[in-house]
């Protein structure tokens, strides 16, 4: 039974209004990324969200927008957030979803956005010695001479 | 050559044929039933297991000389030391595990009655030399400075008396049958009363559990349990010294069911004094193989229809199982000799 | 002996794919756990960047090697759902079947890696042998054993025919009576009892924390299955349950499996009975419009989900996998504290890890050697062997 | 009932039957008809659109200039066998045959014109 968003646009009254629906099970709600938190925990408390599916972020090309993903009775409930490209960092959601903890660190990894308040930010997929930059910001370039 | 000559007599009393040529003796301990069967036995052994167990799993299998190829491939390779390895025992513990096999399987009886050399007290010998490769793996382990070598080697030793008790208990209980501790006397006798066999049955499923975790099958493959610990002691083994340590391993296999089938299912017996003398250790010669194999294609069963079990379940397992009822054979064999049973 | 930094991986055999688990024990007990992942990091993600939609077909089924149809089904509907196409109701049973299919393979491949990791091998050479049945089927419909490549945006590339539909229903049967006696052996081998039975246990609590999926949170009593909260293809229409225990320990999640892998045979069952005519595949433009989309799927070893950004050209934007391993993994970790070291293979094995699928990324060279350089032996060992010193290993 | 060696009975059929893997390359199990093998390239059907060499997600078929006109050439070096080049060919040139055993000694020898 997918989840109602006329019950998501209510209780998110207060942070937001810009919510968008193409189907019943996709939910995409932006929020500034200062009422991230704020966002994540009414949703934990008023839907009894349990699940992250995961986090994605992106280079947008101005920003970088980082998308995290809830699933809640099969509805895919995604809160967009964005960050400057001179100030990468979001605030980290391990303390209410620990199950983030790798997710956080693969974006960290990857795209160099910094989870603030995340314990662990060891690389996760590149090597550790891994000097090349951020490879999945659109401005990165493969190091020279690759194979 | 006297000394082998005094030996032989002594040894071939059994069937009655006296004034053996030595050669024969050289014969005796270099080529039948000496080194080489037991080398070539043992070879076979490994092939057997492997293709019974591929064909069990619906494989082909390996092809004949398998074994030997790999023996010989393994020979040929580089013998590597580790830095961290404590040279002298890292290197010694192969040829201990292989001499004290080898050593072992002389007091075997295969052909007559006796070993190369009977006295009393030749089967705790025999249990002694048994235990050797056990201690020269765990030797090989600890010393070979790896951490899987280090901790398969305390595996070896932790686990080495939840076997060895019930192992030592179940084969003395044929002895207690006959009140000697002498194979001679225990097959000698079986030869007399093959209805004792019947009494021992227990002991002989005892054994052959036991046995195989003496020789680390499965469920009992604990020190080298391949998805925990890689290879446990073998794990810094290669070239030469990894062929002698499988080598002393197929060894094992033999000596330990050819123990087994001597104790418990009366080696050579029945014993035909067939003339010449030569028939008649042809004749005890195969009987024993065939028994020998019936015990290996026991173990390779229990092998292929089972999981590892841990450390902890498999003392529990002796303490439990293996332990209390070798007493109870024991108990019964002692109220049969009370009742004068036999 | 004190306490023991043992590392199980990059490369052991209980692992079939290179990561790393250090795992400190005391005595034989387990006490911490600490992961490290990305050794097949091979940057997919980025390169799918650089390619065409058609061409990123087949490189999204590489991701994994097993359950690489999960993924392609996720790339095919995420672009349809930004062309915003229906796909014809045949195309939509043949992936159903397809998917299912793969769980099929997938399920007893599993069974048979578990077996293997607590020494049961004449368990995983039947589970493996049935198994080939099911991949005889997958190649006899899509013409490969492991990438099917079946799909085509916009519906699927071939089409089955009346013979593949009769061999397809005797294979079910031949499967459902060996996966009886399967579970018959499963639940009632001792020994494989003594192995499964209260290790590895997660509590629903802690599964949920770390919002793990698939058969390992089923295993521990959570209901959750895309297919039937989301149903996608054609779920909607199948009748079938979702199999959940609440022992929620190893056996728990061989039970959900073998359980699991009867109701997939009625799916198949279903599916063929039911195949609906028509077409198979519909006409789609090369360029897609600017949009996202999100799609997931059951895989075989749980929610596997995808996001796609497209920008109105041939090549999308940004496209994010998530594979059920990296959802399961830090329940791992929950998972072996306190456990055996003979326990840790078949806990890891439990949650069917799929390192390969879950590194996707990335990698051109060790950064701090020159890139491109082949390094020379001894160096790469002189660097193992630092590397190893850093982290305190005795080698 | 729980016992261990559950599996004895059906161990010691089957220790009398026959394996179920075969001795490849004595043996040999004949793959399905539509197997996605080595394909087959008919040179007069071709158009030289190069819709195959565009599609090719691993640059395995490319176009090279062969009498004056542009045609693909197959490298199953760096084939993924996906089949996507038969699928996206207009006039069918391109087809995909049951052949899978491709091995060969030189790098560049197993060439599809």
């Amino acid at each position: 039974m997918p989840a109602d968003i006329n019950r998501i646009k209510e209780i998110l009254q207060s942070v937001t209004t810009d919510i968008q629906s193409k189907t019943p099970t996709r939910v995409f709600v932006s929020v500034p990324r200062n009422d991230l938190i704020r966002t994540v925990n009414i949703l934990v408390s008023e839907l009894g969200v349990q699940h992250l599916s995961t986090i994605t972020a992106l280079d947008a090309g101005t920003v970088f927008e980082v998308l995290y993903h809830f699933l809640v009775n099969g509805t895919e409930i995604t809160i967009r957030t964005s960050c400057p490209k001179d100030d990468p960092s979001v605030e980290s959601i391990i303390n209410i979803f620990p199950g983030a903890v790798l997710y956080e660190r693969e974006i960290h990894d990857i795209l160099g956005i910094v989870p603030n308040g995340h314990p662990d930010l060891r690389r996760l997929v590149l090597p550790e010695d891994w000097v090349g930059g951020y490879p999945l910001r659109k401005d990165w370039k493969p190091p020279e001479g690759k194979e | 050559m006297g000394s082998f000559a005094c030996v032989w007599n002594q040894m071939v009393r059994g069937t009655g044929v006296e004034n053996i040529d030595p050669v024969l003796a050289l014969i005796y301990l270099l080529i039948f039933p000496g080194v080489f069967f037991l080398f070539a036995f043992s070879l076979f052994t490994e092939y057997m297991d492997r293709k019974l167990y591929a064909r069990i799993q619906r494989r082909v299998g390996p092809p004949f000389l398998q074994p030997f190829a790999d023996l010989v491939k393994l020979a040929s390779k580089e013998d590597i030391i580790p830095e961290k390895a404590e040279g002298f025992m890292f290197t010694a513990a192969p040829l201990f595990a292989v001499a004290a096999i080898f050593a072992a399987y002389l007091y075997l009886p295969i052909v007559t009655t006796t070993g190369l050399h009977s006295f009393n007290g030749d089967l705790v010998v025999v249990l002694y030399l048994l235990m050797i490769p056990t201690l020269a793996m765990f030797l090989g382990g600890w010393y070979s400075g790896n951490v899987f070598g280090q901790k398969g080697g305390m595996r070896v030793a932790s686990l080495l008396f939840s076997y060895e008790i019930p192992f030592f208990l179940a084969l003395l209980s044929p002895a207690l049958v006959e009140g000697s501790w002498k194979m001679a006397d225990i097959v000698s006798f079986q030869q007399a009363h093959p209805l004792a066999l019947v009494v021992t049955v227990l002991g002989f499923g005892i054994a052959v559990v036991s046995l195989q975790g003496k020789l680390e099958r499965l469920p009992f493959d604990i020190p080298e349990a391949e998805t925990e610990i890689v290879a446990g002691p073998l794990v810094e083994y290669s070239g030469r010294r990894l062929a002698l340590f499988r080598l002393a391993r197929d060894a094992e296999m033999v000596v330990g069911a050819g123990l087994i089938s001597v104790v418990f299912l009366g080696g050579p017996m029945p014993l035909l004094s067939l003339q010449p003398v030569y028939l008649s250790w042809a004749l005890g010669g195969v009987i024993f193989l065939l028994k020998t194999l019936f015990v290996v294609l026991l173990l390779i069963l229990i092998k292929s229809a089972v999981a590892r079990i841990r450390t902890d379940q498999m003392i529990s397992f002796a303490y439990k199982w293996l332990i209390p009822l070798t007493f109870v054979q024991i108990f019964i064999i002692i109220i049969i000799r009370y009742f004068g049973g036999i | 002996m004190a306490r023991v930094k043992l590392p199980i991986g990059p490369q052991h055999p209980a692992l079939k794919e290179p990561e790393n688990f250090t795992i400190t024990l005391d005595g034989e007990r387990v006490v911490d756990v600490d992961i490290r992942i990305g050794y097949t990091h091979r940057g997919i993600e980025k390169l799918m960047e650089s390619r065409t939609y058609t061409q990123n077909l087949y490189l999204v089924e590489r991701i994994c090697g097993i359950c690489s149809y999960a993924h392609v089904v996720n790339f095919t509907q995420n672009v349809e759902s930004v062309l915003g196409v229906q796909i014809p109701k045949r195309a939509e049973y043949i992936r159903t079947l397809v998917l299912e299919l793969e769980r099929l393979h997938s399920h007893f491949l599993w069974l048979g890696v578990a077996g293997h990791e607590i020494g049961f091998d004449t368990l995983f050479m039947y589970t493996w042998q049935d198994r080939e049945v099911v991949q005889d089927l997958l190649e006899l419909i899509s013409g490969n054993r492991v990438n099917y490549a079946m799909n085509a945006i916009g519906g699927v590339r071939r089409d089955l025919s009346d013979d593949h539909r009769k061999k397809v229903l005797e294979g079910m049967d031949y499967l459902e009576k060996r996966t009886a006696y399967d579970k018959e052996v499963a639940i009632n081998e001792k020994t494989i009892l003594a192995r499964a039975e209260n290790v590895g246990i997660l509590k629903p609590k802690i599964a949920l924390k770390y919002s793990a999926v698939g058969p390992t949170v089923r295993a521990s009593g959570v209901t959750m299955d895309i297919r039937k909260d989301d149903p996608y293809a054609s779920y909607a229409e199948i009748p079938f349950d979702v199999i959940t225990t609440d022992t929620c320990d190893v056996l728990g999640r061989i039970v959900v499996r073998v359980l699991e892998v009867f109701e997939s045979i009625k799916i198949i069952r279903y599916l063929m009975e039911h195949l609906p005519a028509g077409d198979v595949v519909m006409k789609v433009p090369r360029k897609i419009p600017v949009g996202e989309s999100i799609s997931h799927t059951e895989a075989p070893r749980g929610e596997d989900i995808h996001y796609l950004r497209a920008n109105g050209t041939e090549r999308p934007d940004r496209y994010k996998v998530r594979t059920p391993t990296m959802a399961n993994l830090p329940a791992i970790a929950e998972m072996l504290k306190g456990s055996y070291l003979a326990d840790v293979p078949i806990v890891i094995a439990a949650i069917d890890p799929c390192m390969g699928c879950m590194d996707r990324v990335l990698l051109l060279k060790e950064g701090s050697e020159t890139p491109g350089d082949i390094i020379p032996w001894d160096r790469l060992r002189a660097y193992g062997i630092k590397w190893y010193a850093e982290r305190g290993w005795k080698i | 009932m729980k016992v261990p060696g559950k599996m004895l009975p059906k161990i010691w059929v089957y220790m009398f039957k026959k394996p179920v893997t075969v001795c490849y390359p004595k043996q040999r199990l004949t793959p399905p008809k539509n197997l996605r093998g080595k394909m087959k390239f008919y040179i007069e059907r071709c158009i030289s659109c190069g819709l195959c060499a565009r599609d090719c997600p691993s640059t395995a078929c490319q176009m090279y200039e062969i009498d004056g006109k542009k045609r693909p050439v197959f490298d199953l070096d760096y084939c993924t066998f996906c089949a996507q080049c038969a699928e996206s060919c207009p006039k069918d040139a391109i087809e995909m045959t049951a052949e899978f055993e491709l091995a060969h000694y030189k790098k560049g020898e197993a060439i599809v014109k």
